[in-house]
């Protein structure tokens, strides 16, 4: 329960967030999901979550950018914005 | 004084009985019509049963289920209604007959299709006479509306489309747009009921600006009675067959419009009430603008059937001055007019009908000297038009005596120069017709051959009805006692 | 179009902002929502009523178990509802069953790993499931460990592989028995006479008392869960990564 | 028995999914049997569950899952609650339900080849989350069955053509935005009240009189929304009209009139029951008399939307569109007559909006034409078809017999009682809008030149044209046609005794 | 740090910090999902909208002095030892009396388990349904989409 790392987290969020809406090359802003997936997990797991941390890190982090990287690949890469 | 009684429902449902014969028999027209006349005939007997009762001045009254809370289906005969009842019905026979002979010789299309919207629509005529309450009006209005639709648009060709659409658009829209939410705020005013008993809103504090508004919107709202601006659906309907434009448009359809009215001022509002608020003068005003208005359209129309529609408006006009003169020959004068206008006009409907038979001619310019080939159907045309225009020998005269009296009777000089000015033009616009196919030179087509009337089915009806209106000028005592039982 | 999105997103954010002033402080244990009677029942409760210390898989299964059950019924709408958007069959139902020579798969070291990993993988996962009483875990996360492992294996090895333990028929069939084991297990307490879901009944039926009664049932449910979830996890994969073909993955 | 009934108008649906799932492809007719039987079931369950609560042993049934009792007065776990309202939205929800599967016999064979048993698995999926959202008790519980109901109808949508798949993803987007924004307001509430049952709710509310507050109102505002997007209210009407006009019809034809219609009465819902009368009507608040002007801009738009389509369904959409805006207006009128008559309005739409549908389809379906002038001639053509479009045509127009006359009667009462006139003035100008759209239709369907048969001069008359082939559809669509086109008259015969039902119901609300 | 910014940061930033950032992520979800032109960044900008809410609804469950929501019966004798070792009852007794400003409050918790799964059900069905649209329109933009479909009439 400490406060510092909640901040610091929840700043790398909000960037994780604009970075993988930016990035132009979809399989890209996957991976980035995944990142603020895992953040966001961790974030959990500081709030004393830790069920919804384990779950987030299961799915989010796991099977949600997996399924996201198997459509990228089976779809276009680029994408205009 | 009123009494529970199912006659009004077996006269209701009389002809709606009869659609699945006349379907039934669509392959075989003589037993279709047998059916037809045959429910005309009970449907005349019933009424005739229920007569005497109320001469007597009792009231038969029926009602079943309560579609809405307080509002059940409700039918309940007076004298209004035996009367409007008792003109319909008997007018039926005599079109079905006349029908017959129309069609037939014009080998129309569809006829099975024409009697079942024909009977429909009587049953639903009847069902507006015999209404017990505002909602049960509406719901046979509507009817109506609907059931005389294919009849209009008959032909089926882009006129009687158009036409049709006119009829529909007119009728349909002003009901639900005006009617239906008077009725809802009448129904909230009263707490729950809608009948026509004397002077229901007096009861209710309404104050004359809501009132005005509310008489308005029925008055407009129930565009059959062709009150300007909204008649345009009339001529427009004339596309329809001759049968149809006669009873429908010169007895049912027009006079259930005019019905309503009545039965808004006598039922709804009550004679005290709009003594009271003094807001009927609006109305008469609106119904002397339009008497004067289509009689000038009138003149200047060469289709002898939209020339007759014009004089259609204007005599409705004429039942709307009387009723919101509020004074009880007036009144009694627009009930009265109600039956001896039906006479006359339907036999200038079945003649012009009976023109368009036997000579195929429709325009007023091409009746020239026609009295030497038809001169019964002229002969009646005469005597119909002497009654509309409210000349002796007919009952236009007791009628429109009536009505002279009541704006006599309620100071109103200046609507009673509107009555004189529009008799005048009426004469104007009939009396050339009448003179030229008698006392004119024809062009020679019309000198070979002799004789060249309509077929018999035609020209009996005719010669009836024009009977009619010379009985009612004769001997109008039922007619007035039946219109005097709203007075009291 | 941006400007109107850029619009509406502010005036959302704006009127959320202007709520939270009055929200209790962030940590705060005295606001409404933590010391209300509900949370504090379920903390304080919990474990005497139904011997489980880990409070979230109690609610989850216990008390707000109606809830859980359409939960996996979400997961398993979602299995079905990419099958029936996505899925072309063509040829015969059974061949996409049949294994084919299988070039696809990545390269030598990676089988390897995967092979040394996967069982401890999915060993891990089975002990998330059954000891979700004690620990975090539950049969949510166990079931998508152990769909996860499959997934791996079909990275590895190839999709047709991985079918072959793992068939389209048969995650459908894993798909609906876990549904059936939850649902059925509620309508079991039904039969008994008491509420649906109301384990307490269960007492002359498992061993122990009404707690452990309490107890087991949630073991069972959550395994039903994990059914659900492992199938539909994998058949969400196989459909997503061949475009519903079903034919070789990425 | 009678008290687990609630349970089992949900379980029943819910194991025929499953077995149709198991099932699996061979066996298409088995999967139809299944899903006839189960959701046949479901649905006399929950007409028993209406007598039951209508026979006044029982004011509501009240049934906790998992039997745990409640503790200092708060709920602890799930509660279902079944009042007159929701049994009988209940009954119309699985009624509904039953008949389109006897409609979609024929049909799903013919539009998802190969994939029947997962149509009719999300089908009765659907129905499990609607009667699940009519009949819970708890705020968050609502969410994840709102988000059932949204997934199958995505899932179902999206099995249409390329079109269909396009909107439905338009509908992903703007349905979960929907649906967060109505978890959001329940954040809020939560954060203030400490519990999610939609009485306690209410309860603490009332206690801690924080109806001022700023996080309540912002709640309050947000469900709204949330909920507004689910049902298409005007604005945020975009993704209905594609979505249904492009799904298979099987699956337009009872998504239509249930899902907006569920949705109108969670508003009512959550108006009456969660925030209550003295927090939605009390004058401090502008938010009344806005959202009555919404509600006619939305009828206004819809209906002129409607009347600028040329092809069937989508006007049907557009209809729909309209009528939401009767409801929503009705709701805020603030008094009982018009929540009690957009509350009837839910299920005399639901049953026009069915009818209307299922006649579109069997149309679109024989001509092969869905723009208006597939009509020509209809009424010769097919006779039987056209008395259902009918039916349902005329109770749209509102015009007396039929069920759309009566609950127009008692919004315009509501209206006149609240003096909205404005929304009077929508509700007439919508009916006639409605009018010259199906009487134009009409006017096709009577005179229309029939395509094969010989130009004479009189094209409907049937003794001259003995060459009109009557061609009717497989009674497996025609059944569930006179069904619904039955229901239509029947719901404006015993309009007086629902109307009376509701009015009591709603009037202990607002006491 | 600092100790008087750290006070003032406790004092005024910390209390609602996490309302403010789940405000942001949320926005920025939303406004991806309003105005990105790609499908797969709609979807992502969806999934980032979804796990906002969750953050918020996590965040009100937390307790200052609170740990994670599972009872561990060493701890709470540990406590009972530095506490109120006084009373120091059979473990029965401790077990009884547990102080809930211990635990975190449970409820958000489970909550958000469904929401997270509802997210990726969600996530999944989308993803298939933009493969469909991929299929039959060979492009992920909503843009170029529309004008494909611009001559069959779009409305």
């Amino acid at each position: 329960m400490i406060w510092q790392f909640d901040i610091i987290i929840l700043i790398f969020l909000v960037i994780a967030a604009i970075i993988s809406l930016r990035l132009k090359d979809l399989l890209g802003a996957s991976m980035v999901f995944g990142i603020y997936s895992f953040l966001i997990c961790l974030l959990w797991a500081e709030m004393g979550a830790v069920d919804v941390a384990f779950t987030e890190a299961a799915v989010g982090a796991g099977v949600s950018t997996v399924i996201m990287i198997a459509t990228v690949f089976s779809t276009k890469r680029r994408s205009k914005d | 004084m009123t009494e529970f009684s199912f006659i009004p429902l077996f006269t209701w449902i009389v002809s709606l009985l009869a659609v699945p014969m006349i379907l039934l028999f669509r392959k075989r027209p003589d037993a279709r019509e047998g059916v037809t006349f045959l429910a005309a005939f009970m449907k005349l007997g019933m009424i005739f049963m229920m007569l005497p009762l109320i001469r007597e001045g009792k009231i038969l009254h029926f009602k079943f289920g309560e579609i809405l809370p307080g509002i059940p289906i409700e039918f309940r005969v007076d004298g209004l209604g035996m009367l409007f009842a008792l003109v319909a019905s008997s007018l039926w026979i005599l079109t079905t007959l006349y029908s017959i002979g129309y069609m037939r010789g014009l080998k129309e299309h569809d006829q099975t299709r024409f009697f079942c919207c024909f009977a429909i629509s009587l049953s639903a005529t009847i069902g507006v006479a015999f209404a017990g309450n505002l909602l049960t009006l509406y719901i046979f209005y509507e009817i109506l509306s609907l059931s005389t639709y294919p009849l209009v648009t008959h032909h089926g060709d882009k006129e009687a489309r158009s036409g049709g659409r006119t009829y529909l658009s007119h009728l349909l829209g002003t009901s639900v747009a005006f009617v239906l939410p008077a009725m809802i705020y009448c129904y909230l005013k009263k707490g729950g009921d809608i009948n026509f008993t004397d002077g229901s809103l007096l009861t209710t504090n309404i104050d004359a600006g809501a009132g005005l508004i509310v008489l308005l919107a029925f008055t407009f709202g129930f565009a059959k009675n062709g009150l300007m601006p909204f008649h345009s659906w009339l001529p427009n309907a004339m596309v329809a067959p001759t049968p149809v434009s006669a009873l429908l448009h010169a007895v049912a359809v027009v006079k259930v419009g005019v019905f309503c009215v009545i039965r808004v001022f006598t039922g709804v509002f009550g004679i005290e009430l709009l003594e009271k608020l003094d807001i009927a003068v609006v109305v008469s005003w609106i119904a002397a603008f339009t008497v004067i208005t289509s009689s000038l359209m009138a003149l200047s129309q060469d289709n002898l059937k939209r020339r007759l529609a014009f004089s259609t408006i204007g005599q409705l006009s004429y039942i709307i001055l009387g009723v919101s003169l509020l004074s009880d020959f007036g009144v009694t004068g627009s009930i009265l007019h109600v039956a001896m206008h039906a006479f006359g006009k339907i036999t200038l409907f079945f003649c012009a009908g009976a023109i368009y038979v036997a000579m195929h001619k429709k325009y007023v310019s091409e009746l020239v000297g026609i009295g030497r080939k038809m001169p019964i159907t002229m002969t009646a045309f005469a005597i119909g038009s002497l009654s509309v225009i409210g000349l002796p020998v007919t009952g236009g005269l007791v009628s429109k005596w009536y009505l002279v009296m009541g704006t006599a009777q309620s100071e109103q000089i200046a609507l009673l120069v509107v009555f004189l000015i529009s008799s005048i033009l009426n004469a104007c616009y009939f009396l050339p017709i009448v003179y030229r196919a008698f006392f004119c030179r024809p062009e020679e087509s019309l000198y070979e051959g002799g004789r060249q009337e309509a077929p018999l089915a035609c020209l009996i009806p005719l010669c009836i009805t024009a009977l009619l209106s010379v009985i009612s000028f004769f001997n109008p005592s039922l007619f007035i006692e039946l219109a005097e039982l709203i007075i009291k | 179009m941006k400007i109107f999105g850029l619009i509406a997103v502010l005036v959302v954010g704006a009127l959320l902002l202007s709520a939270t002033s009055d929200f209790p402080d962030w940590r705060d244990k005295d606001s409404p929502a933590n010391k209300s009677p509900v949370s504090s029942f379920y903390i304080e409760k919990t474990e005497k009523l139904t011997k489980v210390p880990n409070m979230v898989t109690a609610v989850l299964a216990d008390y707000r178990g109606y809830d859980t059950m359409f939960e996996t019924v979400v997961i398993f709408i979602a299995g079905i509802g990419i099958i029936a958007v996505l899925r072309n069959f063509d040829g015969p139902y059974s061949s996409s069953i049949r294994r084919e020579n299988n070039d696809e798969g990545s390269g030598l070291l990676a089988r390897i790993t995967c092979s040394l990993i996967l069982p401890f993988i999915q060993i891990f996962a089975l002990y998330v499931v059954a000891h979700g009483h004690h620990s975090p875990g539950g049969g949510f996360q166990g079931g998508v460990m152990l769909g996860a492992s499959y997934i791996l294996l079909a990275l590895a090895f190839g999709l047709s592989k991985a079918k072959g333990y793992f068939s389209e028929r048969r995650t459908m069939i894993f798909a609906a028995v876990g549904i059936f084991i939850y649902a059925g297990w509620g309508v079991l307490c039904l039969l008994f006479g008491k509420e649906f879901l109301n384990y307490s009944v269960l007492d002359s039926l498992l061993p122990g008392d009404v707690e452990m009664a309490r107890s087991h049932s949630m073991l069972i449910v959550e395994i039903g869960v994990a059914f659900t979830v492992t199938a539909i996890m994998f058949s969400m994969y196989s459909n997503l990564s061949t475009r519903g073909r079903l034919n070789k993955g990425l | 028995m009678t008290e687990h009934f609630p349970v089992l108008i949900l379980l029943v649906p819910l194991f025929g999914a499953l077995i149709v799932v198991l099932l699996g492809r061979e066996r298409p007719d088995q999967c139809w049997v299944t899903s006839l039987i189960s959701l046949g079931i479901s649905s006399l369950i929950s007409f028993f569950t209406v007598i039951a609560v209508l026979s006044g042993k029982v004011q509501e049934l009240r049934y906790r899952m998992g039997g745990w009792p409640e503790s200092e007065g708060y709920e602890i776990g799930i509660e279902l609650r079944v009042d007159i309202l929701a049994a009988l939205v209940v009954f119309a929800v699985t009624l509904i339900g039953f008949v389109n599967t006897i409609y979609s016999k024929t049909r799903a064979e013919a539009e998802v080849q190969g994939k029947v048993p997962f149509f009719y698995a999300l089908m009765q999926l659907l129905i499990v989350g609607l009667c699940g959202i009519v009949m819970t008790n708890d705020a968050f519980n609502l969410y994840v069955l709102i988000e059932i109901t949204s997934l199958t109808s995505y899932a179902l949508i999206a099995m249409g053509n390329r079109r269909a798949a396009l909107s439905s993803f338009n509908y992903v987007i703007m349905g979960t935005i929907g649906a967060s924004f109505y978890l959001i307001g329940v954040g809020y509430l939560y954060i203030k009240t400490g519990t999610l049952n939609i009485d306690d709710i209410h309860m603490v509310l009332g206690q801690k009189n924080s109806w001022a507050d700023q996080s309540i109102i912002v709640a309050f505002i947000f469900i709204m929304l949330g909920v507004w997007t689910k049902m298409a209210f005007f604005p945020l009407h975009g993704w209905l009209p594609n979505a249904y006009a492009y799904a298979p019809s099987m699956t337009g034809t009872f998504m239509a009139p249930l899902m907006t219609k569920v949705m109108v009465y969670v508003m009512i819902r959550v108006m009456l029951w969660l925030f209550g009368y003295k927090f939605v009507y009390s004058g401090q608040y502008i938010w009344g008399e806005l959202i009555i002007w919404m509600s006619v801009l939305a009828i206004v738009a819809g209906s002129l939307l409607a009347l600028a389509r040329t092809d069937i369904k989508k006007m049907l959409t557009y209809l729909i569109v309209a009528e939401v805006g009767y409801m929503v207006g009705g709701a805020w009128l603030g008094n009982v007559t018009g929540q009690a008559g957009a509350f009837y309005h839910i299920l005399s739409d639901a049953a026009m909006t069915f009818c209307l549908f299922i006649a579109a389809s069997i149309i679109v379906l024989r001509v092969g034409d869905s723009r208006v002038n597939a009509f020509d001639g209809l009424f010769r053509k097919m006779p039987l078809t056209m008395i259902g479009f009918t039916v349902g045509a005329l109770s749209m127009i509102g015009l007396p017999p039929t069920c759309g006359f009566f609950s127009k009667w008692y919004l315009i009462s509501g209206g006149i009682e609240a003096g909205q006139w404005e929304y009077v003035c929508a509700l007439i100008f919508s009916s006639l809008v409605n009018a010259v759209i199906f009487f134009r239709i009409f006017e096709r369907a009577y005179f229309g030149k029939i395509s094969g048969v010989k130009e004479d001069h009189f094209p409907t008359d049937s003794d001259a044209n003995p060459d009109i082939r009557i061609k009717e559809v497989p009674w497996s669509m025609l059944i569930p046609l006179f069904l619904a086109s039955g229901t239509v008259l029947l719901l404006g015969i015993m309009n007086r005794s629902l109307f009376e039902w509701i009015q009591t119901a709603l009037k202990m609300m607002n006491a | 740090m600092d100790p008087i910014v750290a006070t003032f940061i406790e004092e005024n930033i910390v209390p609602n910090f996490n309302y403010w950032i789940y405000v942001i992520l949320m926005m920025i979800g939303l406004y991806a999902m309003i105005t990105k032109n790609n499908l797969i960044k709609k979807l992502i900008g969806m999934a980032i909208f979804q796990t906002a809410i969750i953050l918020f609804y996590v965040s009100v469950g937390v307790k200052d002095t609170a740990g994670i929501p599972i009872i561990s019966h060493h701890g709470s004798e540990h406590h009972q030892m530095a506490g109120l070792s006084s009373e120091a009852g059979s473990t029965k007794e401790i077990h009884n009396k547990i102080d809930k400003d211990k635990y975190a409050n449970p409820l958000p918790h489970v909550l958000m388990l469904t929401a997270i799964v509802v997210g990726v059900s969600t996530l999944g069905l989308a993803l298939a349904i933009s493969q469909k649209i991929y299929k039959s329109f060979g492009t992920l933009e909503e843009d170029e989409i529309l004008n494909e479909l611009r001559p069959g009439g779009h409305d």
